[in-house]
């Protein structure tokens, strides 16, 4: 299975439940604002502990408060591009795209920066600091930083909501091939059902 | 300009600054780092004992120094029977009295810039397959660095000017702990010393101002913009 | 330079280490430099507060000589066994002086039911800490016994110590100071008013003792030299009497 | 427990710890507000000038408020001939001395919190209607809070540990200016004055500690959460 | 005229320039990331100095380098909806939506915090902080906070893209019923061609 997630975690005084089972590749998580989307994220990646639950991705167990499982962060190896971007205000792009691609090892990466900077469009930039960055533009390179650092599975956060038409759909190709050629499993936030059709995603409703 | 006494004075103040300083920084930034992220209990405890040079009396940190490690001193005594080492009278105790009166100060500065560090950016290090030590290295401590070299240069300016805990702990020997602020005082309760006064408080104030101008340069250089995306 | 090795440490052990009340500073280190002049190593020579000086040889600081600006601090030591009794010797005296600025105009004779406190009008009489200087307790016994204690008490600007207070009067601060006559001396901006009898206060003596621990024999010689004619002459020209 | 006479030394050394700090706040605001975001030149050696109470021993920057504050300083003539006021021999030179030694840190802290306040916050404040300086009250103050209440607690703690500068430029007077550190000397200078010293040291550090957590308190209070979105 | 705008700026090593002059109510901004939209509302906000042109608005001129004319922001009281929202961090989701409402004169006021917490769903995060809102919610509370500042226009910067359909329909409602019954010019940047069918707007392409 590329996804087998059952999870609870209380925020505030709601509750965020997720049930995700699925062999799809690329599962969509789709649900109003506030549901719990970018929280799911947190928690696959290792960043967010559920107060209950399981957490495996493509065979492998992240976590399980039943049997106390718990990798952290840098062992899941989650390639996420955030909502928020976060990248690194005191590096460069180019620092910031090989911050990951440096730790990871030479047999899991699958792309090269040239390549990366060639389909995202940024080799304009690579000395450029992040805070200087149209918001497109950051976008990209966040998305460009998860895919260099070499992931066993992608979690993408509203990962092109910033970007036109034209570069959107050329991002979307390139994360198509990853799904179909890498075999990577992918965790994908929209908003946007023509990203959804775009990707023939599987979609889980959260929250509501 | 200066005498070859005067050089001497010198050249000794900047080893006891600089040896001071260098050696309390990681000390320093590992009590920030506690102070500002680990949650233990006790912590206002921990951080009103770093302030304790700073709201004693110099004299009386000196003397506590003196008690401590004076050869009959808890520390002092163990360093003589297992090293065969002492810090009294010796230029590595002004030095040890320096770090202790600087130590507040650079813990602060650090302290008020790890806090300042998002911690959102460190999360987004150990996804990219950073370690919590490797985050830490790449990440926060970049992002804290102004906090580091304000650190530097207040606990460097405070070393310069020590003398209370200096004269106190480890005597006003010339050539071995006589610093810029003990030979300023000698020549303060001269009649007639106010030019050497003059002079030699005029270049603790030029060596100041070089490690001021280091450290913006520094901060300069690493490009500031701490501010997140 | 290798400040820990044993070679070192015995190298440096020739000079000897003479801890000495700060007020000695021109006259002590005068008397070093003549020593050296002699083809001895210059003693080195550590200027401070005898209490700071006495309690860093109670916590076993390696010095030979101690020269305290009061008796109580080498009481202090001797009664804990850390001076030589037998090198124990009252090195110097010193006489206390009533000072003004240079240009003041004030008179007043020392003495019984003295008018210390209409001469100094508004201002304030600068005396080293009677609370803690040695200076500033002689001073205080002085006018005790004078009766004009009670004049200023509650006027005094208590100084750190003795050359602070003579600071206070040379800079036309403080219209009247009681210092010692060394300090007097060695200050063209002020002017001695008067001296103290000897017979108002204790006798101001800078007691001298070679410490238990010193091993250097310079310590001991240095000592001797203090004790000579030739040094006695030089403190004089300071100012300060000998015995 | 305490004396009369040393409770009146406590309170002679909150007074004038409180004042210094008080008083030096504004100034020690101004100064790092420009030393963090105004362009000028030269702004290295107001930089430097800033830490000069910190290099110089504290004596000689007590001597030299002496000179300048005196009745025969260029100051001090001024403010008794002018206004019949003079601070030498009160506790409001007391005030003085203790306010320039704890400046440097204070303007050290404020400076490195204004620094990490994001300037794209101010903005957003401009565009919904606020001027300059409201911006700079409502957005650029608050944020930069953690700086102000360190720099808070660093001063106090300064001035209540302020020995050299306060007893050469206003002289050690019993209920006037002499504050914890005064009598804490006077009693490290007699044999026997140990337990005084620890009790007076004790209370220093009591005092220090209330405002440390006082500080904690309001930081928390506040909210910390600097951090931008 | 709505918006009359004229104007060049160097950024790095290139010049964006914008020419702006339409009677429409409501102006796009289209072009891909980069091109310089949020440099030009930036600009016509008083944030960023043009290095020559003109720029007036529902007919008050705020900038003119000929007649060295130039309008601090606080004077041109533009309803800014930031790319990067930057909410106050140390105030409450309430305090945030009050800060212009409480400078604005009252005659300039248009909507009250009931109104716009309704239609934009934040009624129940009011005491929160802008740090635990999740990214559609802090979108929201940006978007509520320029409305109640009773800007005479209104600058719009992506302001739906990290809402839900449902969502999104509600706010570009009450944007386009703000146009219409309000008359208030609205520059608006945004990727998504449905947004600008929606409200009918005069598309002006920026860069490319
Ligand atoms: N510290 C917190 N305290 C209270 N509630 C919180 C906290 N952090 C997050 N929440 C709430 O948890 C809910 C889920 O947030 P999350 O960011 O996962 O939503 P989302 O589905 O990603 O929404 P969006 O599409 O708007 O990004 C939100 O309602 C948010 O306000
Ligand atoms: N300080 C700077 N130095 C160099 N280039 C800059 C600087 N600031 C902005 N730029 C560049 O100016 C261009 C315009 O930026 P702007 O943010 O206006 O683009 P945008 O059209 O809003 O893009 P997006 O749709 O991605 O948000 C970008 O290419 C950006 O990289
Ligand atoms: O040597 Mo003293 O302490 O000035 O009396
Ligand atoms: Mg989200
Ligand atoms: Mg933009």
């Amino acid at each position: 299975m590329s996804f087998d997630i059952d999870l609870t975690l209380r925020r505030g005084n709601r509750t965020i439940a997720a049930r995700i089972a699925s062999h799809a590749r690329l599962v969509a998580l789709f649900g109003p604002s506030g549901a719990g989307k970018t929280s799911v994220l947190d928690m696959v990646a290792g960043l967010v502990r559920p107060d209950a639950g399981r957490i495996a991705v493509g065979g492998a167990l992240l976590f399980d408060s039943a049997q106390a499982v718990n990798l952290p962060p840098e062992r899941r190896a989650c390639g996420y591009v955030f909502q928020d971007l976060r990248l690194f205000p005191h590096r460069s792009v180019a620092q910031n795209l090989r911050y990951g691609e440096r730790l990871a090892p030479p047999e899991r990466r699958f792309m090269g920066l040239d390549e990366v900077a060639g389909f995202l469009g940024i080799g304009h930039l690579l000395d450029r600091r992040p805070r200087s960055l149209s918001g497109g533009e950051a976008q990209r390179v966040a998305i460009g930083r998860a895919l260099l650092a070499g992931p066993r599975f992608l979690l993408l956060d509203e990962p092109v909501s910033s970007l036109d038409a034209a570069r959107r759909e050329e991002i979307l190709a390139v994360i198509a091939r990853i799904r179909d050629e890498l075999g990577l499993p992918i965790l994908y936030v929209t908003h946007d059902e023509r990203e959804l059709a775009r990707l023939g995603a599987e979609v889980v409703a959260i929250g509501g | 300009m200066l005498t070859a006494g005067e050089w001497q004075i010198v050249a000794l103040s900047l080893k006891v600054s600089a040896v001071a300083v260098g050696l309390t920084l990681p000390l320093a930034f590992a009590l920030a780092w506690v102070l500002a992220r680990a949650r233990l209990p006790g912590k206002v405890l921990l951080d009103a004992a770093v302030h304790l040079p700073l709201v004693v009396p110099p004299v009386v940190t000196g003397w506590l120094l003196l008690l401590a490690f004076g050869a009959n001193g808890p520390i002092g005594g163990w360093l003589e029977r297992v090293l065969g080492v002492t810090v009294l009278f010796r230029w590595t105790g002004a030095a040890l009295a320096s770090a202790v009166m600087a130590l507040p100060l650079m813990v602060r500065a650090i302290r008020l810039s790890l806090e300042a560090v998002d911690p959102r950016l460190e999360a987004a290090a150990r996804t990219l397959g950073a370690g919590p030590w490797r985050a830490f290295a790449t990440i926060t401590l970049p992002l804290a660095l102004p906090g580091v070299l304000a650190g530097l240069v207040l606990g460097f300016a405070r070393s310069l000017g020590e003398f209370g805990a200096t004269i106190t702990f480890v005597s006003n020997i010339p050539g071995e702990t006589q610093t810029l602020p003990l030979a300023i005082y000698a020549a303060l309760q001269m009649p007639g010393g106010e030019s050497t006064v003059a002079r030699l408080a005029g270049i603790s104030v030029l060596l100041s101002l070089v490690a001021l101008v280091a450290s913006e340069m520094l901060a300069r250089r690493s490009g500031k913009g701490a501010h997140v995306l | 330079p290798a400040p820990f090795t044993p070679a070192a440490r015995a190298d440096a052990s020739r000079a000897p280490v003479v801890l000495a009340a700060a007020s000695l500073q021109e006259s002590l280190g005068a008397a070093a430099d003549a020593w050296a002049r002699h083809g001895h190593p210059r003693p080195v020579i550590s200027f401070a507060a005898s209490s700071a000086l006495a309690r860093q040889v109670e916590a076993g600081a390696p010095a030979d000589l101690f020269v305290s600006a009061d008796e109580a601090w080498m009481d202090y030591l001797a009664q804990r066994r850390l001076v030589r009794p037998e090198t124990r010797l009252a090195l110097l005296t010193n006489r206390l002086v009533l000072v003004a600025p240079a240009g003041s105009p004030v008179r007043l004779s020392i003495g019984p039911r003295m008018a210390l406190g209409a001469a100094l009008g508004s201002g304030r009489l600068a005396v080293a800490d009677p609370d803690s200087v040695p200076a500033g307790r002689y001073a205080r016994e002085a006018l005790t016994r004078l009766g004009a204690w009670p004049q200023v008490a509650r006027r005094l600007a208590r100084g750190e110590n003795v050359r602070a207070a003579l600071a206070l009067v040379a800079r036309g601060e403080a219209p009247l100071g009681i210092v010692y006559a060394t300090d007097a001396r060695a200050e063209p901006r002020v002017r001695v008013v008067g001296t103290f009898p000897p017979a108002s206060h204790a006798p101001i003596s800078y007691p001298l003792a070679r410490l238990a621990r010193s091993a250097n024999p310079e310590g001991e010689a240095f000592r001797r030299y203090l004790l000579s004619p030739e040094a006695r002459a030089l403190f004089r020209r300071f100012g300060f009497g000998t015995r």
